[in-house]
């Protein structure tokens, strides 16, 4: 009477860790169920529109939802993968036997191995109606703009400055909608400096030490109240500030989402720096559960890149101990391998330092020393850290020393001043001109010498930090060459206004020229002329 | 309200879909979910809460947090954000009675 | 909070008749009485169960303890003086017969009922449909129903004694967890917790689905084991059950609470006697065709979660509250089968007298030497 | 703010100061607040409000929140219908 499915390795997740799981088992022969919830596969990532960051092995430099299709793609290819979409797993018993929702009926399996790659959720938070209509975590913004196209708001509050709050807000202004400011309530901003750039020279203001008191509004948000926090982020009185908006997106961290996994009795700590309550694993993602592992988000809050590593690690250890082939073993374990030496590169750095912490307080102290391979040139982003705008001091570490360099033509200027995991400009450039020496952590420093100006780093660039200068395009007016993404574009000889790094106009220019191709995908290359004294400041137009 | 036009995105809307919400005709799109075919209408409290009637509307949109229930074609607690929009569907704004007795 | 190391008497176990018992002896005027409870209160079977309240019973002192306890759930915050709501729902409960000596039992079991004051009479099928619009019918001989007989939450019940209590000066210990009992000489001298030493003379044993570990602290063997039994949840839905639906034969108690969920379970077939509260999809499958045929709107319903607690069974289903022979100021009030949450307060009066040897308020035996004796009245009406 | 207009769970329309009248009352854990108001009861199970609640008990009782554990977690995750279940069992293998 009861019919169960014996089957070798179910995997809970279609986002970027379950994927990735599931071909790492699947390319050695494993037989693999993926069950996801939503009716299409890849979860967050179909999102995202935004190019990923880390290193050109894992995508970097292609958007999210393009980085989704491949791998998508791929799972459909392999006759080894059976998906189940808008299929739930209902219980994890203690008889093994794994319980799945999938067209309207309750399946029983008995898997050989288990994956939960559920993802994370978003943490809520407590301010006065909460509760009300227009109220959104960031994930609901994304969908609803992203996935089906229906504006969230007209002009919105952005809570939180992580690389949520940031991407999102930005992506906001793609879709048309007016970003009020963001808040933080920590005294710098949480994400990538070079996102927090990318709001500034779009006249979003981002106010750090501040948090959200209320919502406003009777039925729908109206408004918002903020106010000012002391160091100790406590609220100063009469700080409160009223903010007209008719949505507010909370993007206050998202915590790993452990409830299919607390079914069994595995054991989970309470890790800030991770997110929250995370299963406690072995560097092979195994749990104290045999055979019961977890990738992604749901085992601490990182981004798609190392979700997509874990889910190779966990996949691969899978294939290991399912396929006993000895041909296979050797090679299986190269690859593990490799993907935990990709997983150390990428925490490394300053901002892996988090992570590293977290990790480290449930023994998986990854031995090597990140810093010593990496420069350990100091210099202060604290001011950049604060507002989104490089300081002065940080500008000329990356301008040519003499001024004849300017002479030579065009050349590319970084606007990268945060040591983070992240290669593409490196890797994308025709001319070897930029350079990490050799770990992808470090800052990326162009040779002038070898620069020709072509602009190609101008897409390639995920942060869209990098900027094409020709100083002395004539004796008063030099050409700026900067990243565009947005609507309308701008037309070869149209008059533009060009603003600086703070969004404010700060004169007009004369488009030369606009690369719109599939290399660019997407990321409009605009050439500008501008009187020559804004040719340093020159960072965003404006088209009438 | 819906986007028009989008720099990275193209929103090719899918046929149309013919909905009842509490009742009135209204026009969805292929690909909608209930919730986001409601919010592109500018239809945004979907529920109120059990106890003080709060207005409640999409907050999660991704099946986690429960604040957009509704009864669709007599059924409770549809979780509406994920439940994919379908032709002729009875959507419905749910306001529990708690029985308070004795 | 710093533990009393001295005590007049120590309640051991923090469910609803543990706090019962130390409430009613604190009115009698006994001082110094601590309670310790392993984890948080009701954390057992009291926070687990299926929380009905029923007067409907086959032998005349369960019926008796029923009535008792239904007057103090009837008017709580007086009885007790304390402000909470234990969301009393008296919607009556209603008792399937699938045979004519199943009906047959049910009369005679009116009979004891009515000579006790309590409401309940005989229904047809049709009169079964009247109350329970959506019931199936089928193959249906008959029923019992009493108006007065209803739902409570477990939790408030709980809470209200254990608060009754503090404010007789009762100290409530949670998370306090009885590790050995001390005696010398075959008496009592103390109790050792994880969070010190209580000296003390007089014990009682309201250990629930554990009362027969406790015991064995003090080298005694009580006629109980402990068995899993498991229970649902659906989600809140409009009100279409007044009554809890009950029938023994049929082997099912459904109850739609106050808050608009549906609360269910059956007595399980070849349960091993144990600890085990794991939950198990057997139950779900079984409970699903069992439940929707009875009731058929439940189809459409969603289940929120399942969990199990343990039933503390007696040889006889009856509840032991007794001191016992052996070991001088040790007293036990266990075994009771599944239903102690609906008669705990009569219990907790029933457990004072005992302590405090006075005349019993109520005609009832329920002491354990009446396995010896042979007295042994078993209860048929027990799911 | 007023913690009568803060809502901690959805679900259960359970405001923040609810949750602080329970702890301050001594029960501190969340076991415990949710058999008292609900919390955690509803279809979410605990999503949105377990780690708000999870704060406010640290901060109060000065238990760092390590120390704190979220609420069991029983199947079936997301819930499913008896006729669900049913239609499972009835498949022929």
């Amino acid at each position: 009477m009861h019919n169960i499915e014996k089957v070798e390795l179910i995997i809970v997740g279609g986002g970027p860790a379950g994927l990735s799981a599931a071909l790492a088992a699947a390319n050695y022969g494993v037989n693999v169920i993926l069950v996801e919830e939503r009716e299409f596969l890849g979860g967050q990532l179909v999102k995202q529109t935004h190019r990923f960051f880390g290193s050109e092995k894992e995508y970097a430099g292609t958007r999210g939802l393009k980085i989704s299709n491949l791998l998508v793609e791929e799972i459909k290819e392999n006759e080894h993968i059976k998906v189940l979409t808008s299929s739930r797993v209902l219980g994890i018993y203690k008889d093994k036997i794994v319980t799945i929702l999938t067209n309207n009926k309750m399946m029983k399996y008995f898997p050989k191995a288990l994956i939960l790659a559920t993802g994370a959720s978003e943490k809520f938070l407590a301010f006065e109606n909460n509760d009300l209509p227009g109220v959104f975590g960031a994930g609901a913004v994304q969908t609803l703009m992203n996935l089906y196209g229906v504006s969230p708001a007209k002009k919105i509050l952005m809570v939180g400055s992580g690389n949520i709050g940031l991407i999102v807000s930005y992506q906001l202004l793609q879709a048309g909608v007016e970003v009020a400011c963001v808040i933080e309530a920590a005294p710098k901003i949480g994400g990538y400096s070079v996102h927090a750039s990318k709001l500034r020279r779009m006249g979003v203001p981002i106010l750090t030490s501040h948090t959200i008191k209320k919502a406003v509004g009777k039925d729908k948000v109206e408004g918002a109240i903020i106010c000012q926090l002391d160091s100790s982020w406590r609220e100063i009185i009469d700080t409160d500030q009223f903010i007209k908006c008719d949505a507010i997106c909370l993007s206050v961290g998202l915590t790993p989402l452990t409830d299919l996994l607390r079914q069994t009795n595995i054991k989970t700590v309470y890790i800030s720096e991770l997110g929250g309550y995370i299963p406690i694993r072995d560097e092979n993602m195994e749990t104290n559960i045999k055979n019961l592992f977890v990738a992604g988000d749901v085992s601490g809050i990182e981004e798609a890149t190392s979700a997509i590593i874990e889910g190779q690690i966990a996949g691969l250890n899978v294939a290991k101990r399912i396929n006993k082939n000895v041909k296979y073993q050797l090679e299986i374990e190269k690859q593990i391998m490799e993907a935990k030496e990709e997983l150390e590169l990428l925490r490394a750095g300053p901002v892996g330092e988090k992570v590293r912490k977290g990790l480290k307080k449930i023994g998986l102290n990854n031995s090597k020393n990140y810093d010593e391979r990496m420069s350990n040139e100091e210099y202060d982003i604290s001011f950049l850290m604060r507002t989104g705008i490089p300081s002065n001091d940080n500008l000329k570490m990356k301008l040519p020393q003499s001024e004849e360099i300017f002479n030579k033509g065009p050349i590319a200027i970084s606007e990268c001043f945060q040591k983070f995991p992240c290669d593409p400009c490196v890797k994308g450039c025709p001319f070897d001109a930029i350079s990490e020496e050799g770990n992808i952590n470090n800052l990326p420093y162009v040779d002038f010498e070898k620069c020709t100006g072509c602009a190609i780093c101008v897409s390639k660039c995920p942060g869209l930090a990098m900027f094409v200068v020709q100083k002395n395009y004539t004796d008063s007016t030099s050409l700026v060459t900067l990243p565009y993404e947005f609507l309308p574009k701008p037309m070869k000889d149209q008059t533009v206004l060009v603003l600086n790094r703070e969004g404010t106009e700060i004169c007009e220019g004369i488009v030369k020229r606009v690369i719109d191709g599939k290399i660019q995908d997407k990321t409009t290359v605009v050439t500008v002329e501008v009187p020559k004294e804004y040719f340093l400041e020159t960072r965003n137009i404006k088209v009438k | 309200m819906r986007i028009e036009q989008h720099p990275i995105l193209e929103f090719k809307k899918g046929e149309k879909i013919r909905f009842y919400f509490n009742g009135k005709e209204m026009i969805g799109f292929k690909n909608d979910t209930i919730a986001s075919a409601l919010y592109g209408l500018g239809i945004y409290k979907l529920s109120e809460s059990k106890k003080q009637k709060r207005p409640r509307g999409i907050f999660c949109a991704v099946g986690h947090c429960s604040s957009c229930l509704m009864t669709v074609d007599g059924i409770p607690n549809v979780r509406t954000c994920i439940t994919p929009l379908k032709e002729g569907m009875q959507i419905e704004t749910q306001s529990q009675e708690v029985i308070k007795d004795a | 909070m710093k533990l009393k190391n001295k005590a007049s008497v120590v309640v051991i176990g923090g469910g609803v008749v543990g706090n019962s018992v130390a409430y009613n002896l604190a009115k009698r005027g006994v001082k110094d009485i601590v309670l310790v409870e392993r984890s948080f209160l009701a954390s057992g079977a009291t926070g687990r169960c299926g929380a009905g309240v029923r007067q409907q019973w086959g032998t005349r002192q369960n019926c008796l303890l029923a009535r008792e306890s239904m007057r103090v759930f009837e008017n709580f915050k007086d009885t007790l003086n304390v402000d909470v709501d234990i969301e009393l729902k008296q919607k009556g409960y209603l008792l399937l017969a699938y045979s004519d000596n199943e009906l047959g039992l049910f009369k005679r079991n009116i009979e004891v009922q009515n000579s006790l004051d309590i409401p309940s009479k005989l229904v047809t099928p049709q009169e079964a449909k009247d109350i329970v619009p959506d019931l199936n019918i089928d193959k249906l001989v008959g029923g019992a129903f009493c108006p007065t007989d209803g739902h409570a939450n477990p939790f408030k019940v709980t809470y209200g004694y254990s608060k009754a209590a503090v404010n007789l000066g009762v100290e409530i210990n949670k998370f306090t967890e009885v590790k050995k009992i001390k005696t010398e000489k075959g008496k009592i001298i103390g109790v050792q917790t994880n969070r010190g030493f209580i000296e003390t003379s007089k014990v009682v044993d309201a250990a629930g689905g554990w009362s027969q570990q406790i015991a064995k602290m003090v080298n005694v063997e009580l006629p109980v084991y402990s068995e899993r039994h498991e229970i649902l949840v659906t989600e809140s839905v409009k009100p279409i059950l007044d009554p809890m639906l009950m029938s023994f034969s049929y082997n099912i108690y459904c109850q739609q609470t106050p808050d608009g969920s549906f609360i269910m379970g059956y007595g399980p077939e070849n349960e091993p006697p144990g600890f085990n509260t794991h939950s198990s999809w057997q139950f779900l499958e079984t409970m699903s065709k069992k439940a929707t045929w009875l009731l058929p709107p439940l189809n459409k319903i969603r289940i929120l979660r399942q969990w199990a607690g343990l039933y503390n069974i007696s040889p006889d289903k009856q509840p032991i509250v007794s001191k016992i022979k052996d070991v001088e100021n040790f007293y036990v009030a266990c075994g009771f089968s599944g239903h102690g949450f609906m008669i705990a307060p009569a219990i907790g009066v029933l457990m004072a007298d005992i302590i405090t040897e006075s005349e019993f308020t109520y005609d009832v035996i329920l002491d354990i030497e009446r396995y010896k004796r042979g007295e042994v009245i078993s209860e048929p009406s027990v799911v | 703010m007023n913690e009568d207009n803060i809502i901690i769970c959805r679900c259960e329309d359970v405001t923040l100061k609810d949750i602080r009248n329970l702890i301050q009352q001594g029960f501190t854990t969340i076991e415990e607040i949710k058999r008292l108001s609900r919390i955690g009861m509803g279809p979410c199970q605990g999503k949105t409000c377990g780690l708000l609640i999870a704060k406010e008990i640290a901060e109060i009782t000065g238990i760092s929140i390590e120390k704190i554990e979220l609420q069991n977690i029983r199947p079936p995750y997301g819930g499913v219908t008896f006729e669900e279940i049913i239609a499972g069992d009835e498949v022929e293998k």
